[in-house]
């Protein structure tokens, strides 16, 4: 299954990539995002990096989160971002890690 | 089956005020930060079905194409103007300016001061990064010393081009200003303390004390010449020198202390009938 | 029949409120009537003037190179104004202060000692008043009964004013009454009136 | 303060001239309330429904923004006074576009700062009544009357493609109906209008009738109340894309081709014989008609065209009666402003005299009488014209006043020409106050005739 995309600003990229990985803390609206960076700079567990690989339509490299499993939704990203492109969710208690 | 979406508890979404399309903003601009903070206080204390926001000349005279509140456009430096006309004329609404530097420290002074003599009660928005962003990088009132900008090409130079204007210290000695404060976007922890800067803001003009401004230090990172994150370490390291963030005054907090020590210290009541001078 | 008049004198003689007076009272005689100040800085001290038009018809320029009536309450207005008089035109002058003669030989002076009267009735500013009480006696542009009416209209609020302003206004006219009346020599047949009997 | 002091008694402590006029409506049996101009147009904008008032100082007109800072705050509605006219007409901006009736004035020093306003004001479509007391300039000028704003207030104060409709009252009464009026058009267009009285109209008394009007309320989508329970609204004049500019440049056009339809605005008098024709608004207009009838006592058959809108111009009415005069003879309080309108009606169906004075002077009955007695002789009477020439008493000046008038241009002596206009003085008008009072400068009485312009 995917991660339910009631939004434009999901990221439909982030695929689940299997049962451990269900769990994903962020949206990213990717169109939206300028590539600035500055959420790579403040993420404290160092999980985010602009994809190179992909160019969005605004022609930026956007962000893309590295390591679902290791991010603690602390949205300090969300705080910094300048073109609001996350949504943070919290880890479930007791279910999906 | 329950999606997956449904079961996740929202620690943080982007505000419904703010437009889900892209900004015009260059990368790592604060003007995203500052409209994102508006928005979500809007949204918090649920002030937008009565906003009417007033948009300034600069790259943020288009914050009415991301924040869904009424909008008026203002010329260039009058917003404090338009304001009070919007604010006199409609007494319920809850009235913000959204100002760049050159527009409130330079073209805009007499009307930034004079709406700050009236105490019209609005709410400023300063936003300074020190530069002329949309008209290509020319130095500001508020640009540092030694600063290069594209009218300032060897810096910024005292003798010649005198100095920085700390506005919301200015303001904040007219007893009309009911609070000014001076927060930044340059790191998480200060965007949230701006943030409660703003919402102090907010609190200050319902409550009807008088004119409240917020000087946020922000970036231009292409006015600039650096990166996003050069920007905002920019900002950390050497504008707050000329530009010290934190609260300047809270007129409305300090007369509310004041009450409060009086009630404590207060001799015991007066009898009934000798109740007036209040 | 249209009546224009130019009261001239000091700022605070009073002659914008005397020209007031006299436009007052044209309204309420239904006539039409316009009231125009010099304006400005000279309304703080200096020479003051306005004219009043008084008319049957509709009125058309509010200024006039030519006046029926010139209330000269010091010695500059006399002279800036005097000339303005049609032929037969009346002059009243305060003579408190006006020690000159006129020139113009062709039109009705009317001299009394406004200020005097004024400074009797109780206050210098009355002495406009008492000049308006000395051109009406001679000229009833409007009758000293609407006069009455619109020192009422205007300061009624201020008894103790408008008594003060009626014994000027009265003495004003009673002192013009007692003058014999200044020959008025005909208007030239040439139709040069004034060049005539200045040259 | 004794009652000698009179305007300034009644203003600080009015006898109820203002409430008891108010207190009638419309159709009322009030008398004739004598006024101010300044206070008569300020109770006429509170009779008119005037929510907000914004100005700064400047004579000649302070009365206004006076009476409005007393009576407005005592019918609870807002007043202003602002840092600068640059703030009051930006507060009128602000009022404006919450969809409150919104006035503003000032005098020309001040209108020159609002110039701005007024063309943000046009680009976002938003009604509001500017008054322009108008007084000399260049510069700072004089505190005189004057009409030298007529290309300010006509073609654009401020930048951009855009009109701004002008009432031009020439009494005090019409000022009060005209700013009823005003407002009306600024709402039913979505447009800033423009009241230009000068300052003999803002400064002299003369009785009004009290039959204040009240607009009525357009319903409309646009103001700004806080977006509850709509889509969010947005009032701009930025439209970025050359495409959305042109766009809404197309759509102002269109509706100032509507008010220039609809709108325009102008009075005649004593046209059906006339010979000479003069045009002339405002205090201009009253002198002009004074200087008429004494033409016409005279024997020279003249009437008057008087522009009431500026903008638009009766350009249609001047172009059709143009043809059958001799001449026209256009006077301003300026060196000739409106004249370029008016040549650009005639178009050359016949010559244009113009006499001026400016800098705060106010042109004579005699000055323009004599400048219609100098048309009338360097011209001669339209094969169309409607009556017979009555063979005028000017006439048999006319060949000698135009030798005279080329030895002027010529030689630029002192000027044998008042010396014929003095004879014709003397024929036309009776006995002539003093030579010394004769104030014609040549080459503003001269200027217009396109012979000497040549």
């Amino acid at each position: 299954m995917t991660i339910a995309t009631a939004t434009d600003r999901t990221d439909a990229r982030i695929e689940p990539r299997g049962p451990e990985f269900e769990f994903m803390p962020l949206e990213i609206a990717v169109d939206r995002c300028k590539g600035c960076g500055l959420c790579v700079d403040v993420c404290p567990k160092h999980v985010l990096e602009l994809d190179s690989t992909l160019v969005n339509p605004l022609g930026y490299h956007p962000v893309r989160l590295t390591d679902a499993a290791a991010c603690t939704s602390c949205a300090l990203c969300a705080r910094i971002c300048p073109d609001a492109v996350y949504t943070v969710f919290a880890r479930p208690k007791g279910g999906m890690r | 089956m329950t999606s997956v979406a449904e079961t996740r508890r929202i620690v943080y979404r982007p505000p419904q005020l703010l437009a889900d399309h892209a900004t015009h903003y260059c990368p790592g601009c604060g003007h995203g930060i500052v409209h994102r903070l508006i928005a979500e206080l809007l949204e918090e204390m649920d002030l937008a079905d009565r906003t009417i926001g007033v948009a300034s000349v600069g790259c943020s005279v288009f914050a009415y194409d991301y924040l869904a509140v009424d909008f008026v456009e203002s010329p260039h430096g009058r917003a404090p103007a338009v304001a009070t006309g919007v604010r006199r004329a409609r007494p319920d609404a809850f009235v913000f300016t959204y100002q760049g530097d050159g527009d409130l420290a330079a073209i805009g002074t007499a009307e930034i001061v004079h709406a700050a003599a009236r105490g019209e009660n609005i709410s400023v928005i300063f936003v300074n990064n020190g530069i002329y962003g949309m008209t290509g990088g020319q130095m500001a009132p508020t640009t540092l010393l030694g600063q290069r900008t594209t009218s300032s090409p060897g810096g910024r130079e005292a003798s010649l081009m005198g100095y920085p204007i700390p506005i919301a210290e200015m303001l904040a000695i007219l007893p009309g200003v009911a609070y000014a404060a001076r927060g930044t976007i340059a790191d998480p922890g200060w965007i949230g303390k701006t943030k409660a800067m703003l919402r102090r803001s907010f609190e200050v003009q319902i409550a009807g004390a008088g004119l409240s401004i917020v000087e946020i230090l922000s970036t231009c990172p292409v006015g600039w010449g650096m990166t996003p994150a050069e920007s905002m370490a920019h900002v950390t390291r050497d504008v707050v020198g000329t530009y010290p963030p934190g609260v300047i005054v809270d007129r409305l907090k300090a007369a509310a202390d004041a009450a409060a020590v009086a009630a404590t210290d207060a001799p015991p009541a007066p009898v009934a009938g000798s109740a007036g001078g209040s | 029949m249209q009546q224009s008049t130019i009261f001239g004198g000091f700022g605070g003689q009073g002659l914008l409120f005397a020209g007031h007076v006299l436009a007052q009272a044209a309204v309420i005689e239904g006539k039409d009537v316009s009231w125009m100040p010099s304006y400005g800085p000279e309304m703080r001290g200096g020479t003051a003037s306005c004219t009043v038009i008084v008319s049957d018809e509709p009125i058309g320029s509010p200024i006039v190179d030519a006046a029926d009536a010139v209330v000269a309450l010091n010695p500059p207005s006399m002279a800036k104004f005097e000339n303005l008089l049609v032929p037969g035109g009346i002059l009243v002058l305060n003579a408190s202060l006006i020690e000159a003669e006129p020139r113009r030989t062709d039109i009705q002076i009317v001299p009394v000692a406004c200020s005097a009267i004024a400074r009797a009735a109780g206050d210098d500013r009355l002495v406009s008043v008492a000049a308006l009480g000395a051109l009406i006696a001679q000229r009833p542009i409007v009758t000293a009964a609407a006069i009455r009416q619109a020192l009422a209209d205007l300061i009624g609020h201020r008894p103790a004013l408008l008594a003060a302003d009626i014994v000027a206004f009265d003495r004003g006219a009673a002192d013009a009454a007692l003058l014999a009346a200044t020959p008025v020599p005909r208007a030239s047949t040439n139709g040069r009136g004034i060049a005539d009997s200045t040259v | 303060m004794t009652a000698s002091d009179s305007v300034t008694t009644n203003r600080a402590d009015p006898p109820a001239i203002a409430d008891s006029a108010l207190e009638s409506g419309p159709g009322g049996t009030a008398r004739p309330v004598l006024m101010k101009g300044n206070e008569a147009m300020a109770e006429a904008a509170i009779a008119a429904g005037c929510d907000a008032y914004f100005g700064y100082p400047i004579t000649p007109q302070a009365e206004l923004l006076e009476v409005m800072a007393k009576r407005m705050p005592e019918l609870g509605r807002v007043f202003v006074q602002a840092e600068s006219e640059l703030g009051a007409i930006n507060m009128g901006l602000g009022a404006a576009a919450t969809g409150a009736r919104v006035l503003v004035s000032s005098s020309s020093p001040g209108i020159s700062l609002m110039a701005e306003g007024m063309s943000y004001l046009a680009g976002s479509e938003l009604p509001l009544v500017l008054i322009n007391v108008m007084r000399g300039g260049p510069g700072l000028g004089s505190i005189g009357p004057s009409q030298s704003d007529y290309f300010q207030a006509t073609k654009g104060h401020g930048h951009g493609d855009y009109r701004v409709p002008v009432l031009a009252p020439s009494t005090i009464a019409e000022a009060v109906a005209l700013l009823a009026d005003a407002f009306e058009i600024a709402e039913r267009y979505r447009t800033p209008v423009m009241l230009l009285p000068d300052g003999v109209i803002g400064q002299a008394m003369e009785p009004v009738l009290p039959t204040w009007r009240t607009p009525p309320r357009i319903k409309n989508d646009w103001e700004l109340t806080g977006a509850a329970g709509r889509a969010p609204r947005v009032v701009r004049s930025l439209h970025l894309r050359p495409e959305d500019l042109e766009a809404h440049n197309t759509r102002l056009q269109a509706k100032y081709a509507t008010i220039a339809e609809r709108e325009v605005r102008w009075a005649t008098e004593s046209l059906d014989d006339a010979e000479i024709l003069v045009v002339a608004y405002g205090t201009a207009a009253r002198v002009a008609r004074t200087a008429i009838e004494r033409a016409r006592r005279a024997g020279l058959a003249v009437g008057l065209l008087r522009p009431i809108t500026l903008w638009p111009f009766p350009t249609a009415a001047l172009a059709a009666i143009a043809p059958r005069m001799r001449a026209v003879v256009v006077v301003e309080l300026s060196a000739g402003q409106m004249i370029e309108d008016v040549r650009l009606a005639v178009e050359g169906r016949a010559p244009v005299f113009f006499h001026g004075r400016t800098g705060g002077m106010i042109p004579m009955p005699g000055e323009v009488l004599r400048a219609i007695a100098r048309a009338w002789a360097m011209t001669t009477v339209r094969p169309d014209h409607r009556v017979e020439d009555s063979g005028l008493a000017a006439d048999t000046f006319a060949e000698e006043i135009v030798r005279a008038g080329d030895v002027v241009r010529a030689a630029a002596e002192p000027d044998p020409l008042s010396l014929i206009e003095l004879a014709t003085w003397a024929e036309v008008e009776g006995p002539i106050p003093t030579p010394e009072l004769i104030e014609d400068p040549l080459d503003l009485v001269l200027a217009g005739h396109p012979e000497m312009r040549r």
